[in-house]
């Protein structure tokens, strides 16, 4: 199948590591489960190592689980969010 | 009953946030407000700086403030404001106003507010020292650190 | 480490109050206000007026401000204010600020010091309706019913 | 013994019913319980009778039970407080 293209953000520590704020990936499956998207995004940007273990994702401005599986279309937004600190 | 819910970059405004949830059926408003404070375990903060995932952390705001009207359904007015950007010592980084007819609804749904806040709002705070270097805070409490504690 | 305790005729100043205990070492604020409302079980209240036996007000509040520090170590300044006279509809009678370095600490002692305060402090509230009536209001917490509970 | 001079004070509907705020009372004994002086408040302005089950006393600035002996002097202060409705 087509690969389809995935907007994916940098926040707070990520964009530290990763040096951009947001980043288009293409990926290759339309289903699979958030962390085996986080691998694709760390084979990517591998300084994201360092938070593998603190971070979460979110999928369309939504918190998504680890063992998720995602249902992703081109144009889906999928944020890495490292531990929140605001408030 | 109305949610005001944002993220800013200017000076957050305290009479004029409060104003927005003083209702002539309510006897109460409380007030919870977030400021920059100048050490860290011993060392000297010069300043914070935020940064937001503004959509997804409105979003949030929203489902804090849906909950707040299920548990206490005698909350009439919520307000939450959140700075971004740099904030300087005793300045205001958030500021939450919650109105209600009598006194316990509106003080039990800021304490809950604020908490509900730093567990799943995704706005990131940065620490500067005096030394010029800084580090990216961590809610004790947010749902990262959540997640670990329930695994293990 | 300061108590501010005022009985006043002036209207209250909330930017004003709230700065008294804006510190640099503090990063919560909690903030209590008490407005006049404009019911009381079905009847239309036209605007509360409130009097004070003034210095033994100023004595309880002091009291209150005490036992707020022997419980919460790590409160730095109090600010409690009450406006005597008239007070309109959605003006303030009453407004509590308190500052910690934590939030917890702030949130819980609002919460105990306005239940104190409206358990102690000797200070009356006519509410006037729009009939042009008026009733003497009681504090259900009040010590004057605390008693007779106890003898019970 | 010389009769003593207590400053009476009168709040809210107890200074409504007694129509004044302040009153200056003698009387005989400096050593009496806080029920038996308000007996003589009362005995003196009888309207307070519709507030006596709910209103405490106060010793210079001090509440006091009502069980409680006070030990008085001239110049003392004594205040009439019905049930308290700040905050």
């Amino acid at each position: 199948m087509d690969s389809i293209s995935i907007k994916v953000l940098f926040f707070g520590k990520a964009r530290d590591l990763v040096g951009v704020g947001q980043k288009d990936v293409d990926i290759l499956h339309s289903n699979l489960k958030a962390n085996e998207f986080l691998e694709i995004i760390i084979s990517k940007f591998p300084r994201l190592e360092e938070i593998k273990s603190s971070t979460k994702l979110s999928l369309n401005e939504e918190y998504v689980e680890m063992n998720d599986v995602l249902s992703l279309k081109s144009g889906d937004e999928i944020a890495v969010i490292p531990p929140i600190s605001g408030g | 009953m109305t949610d005001y819910l944002e993220i800013t970059t200017r000076k957050l405004d305290l009479e004029e946030i409060t104003q927005l949830v003083n209702l002539p059926e309510c006897g109460a408003i409380s007030v919870f407000i977030g400021t920059t404070r100048n050490n860290m375990n011993g060392k000297l903060v010069k300043r914070l700086e935020y940064e937001a995932y503004n959509n997804m952390a409105i979003k949030e705001m929203k489902k804090i403030c849906d909950q707040i009207r299920l548990k206490w359904s005698d909350i009439r007015n919520i307000a939450i404001f959140h700075r971004i950007g740099e904030v300087q010592v005793q300045q205001s980084s958030i500021i939450i106003a919650i109105s209600s007819p009598h006194r316990k609804d509106s003080l039990e749904a800021v304490d809950y507010c604020i908490n509900e806040f730093k567990r799943t709002v995704p706005i990131w705070k940065k620490e500067w020292y005096d030394d010029s270097t800084y580090v990216w805070k961590e809610n004790c409490e947010c749902i990262h650190h959540e997640k670990k504690i329930s695994t293990n």
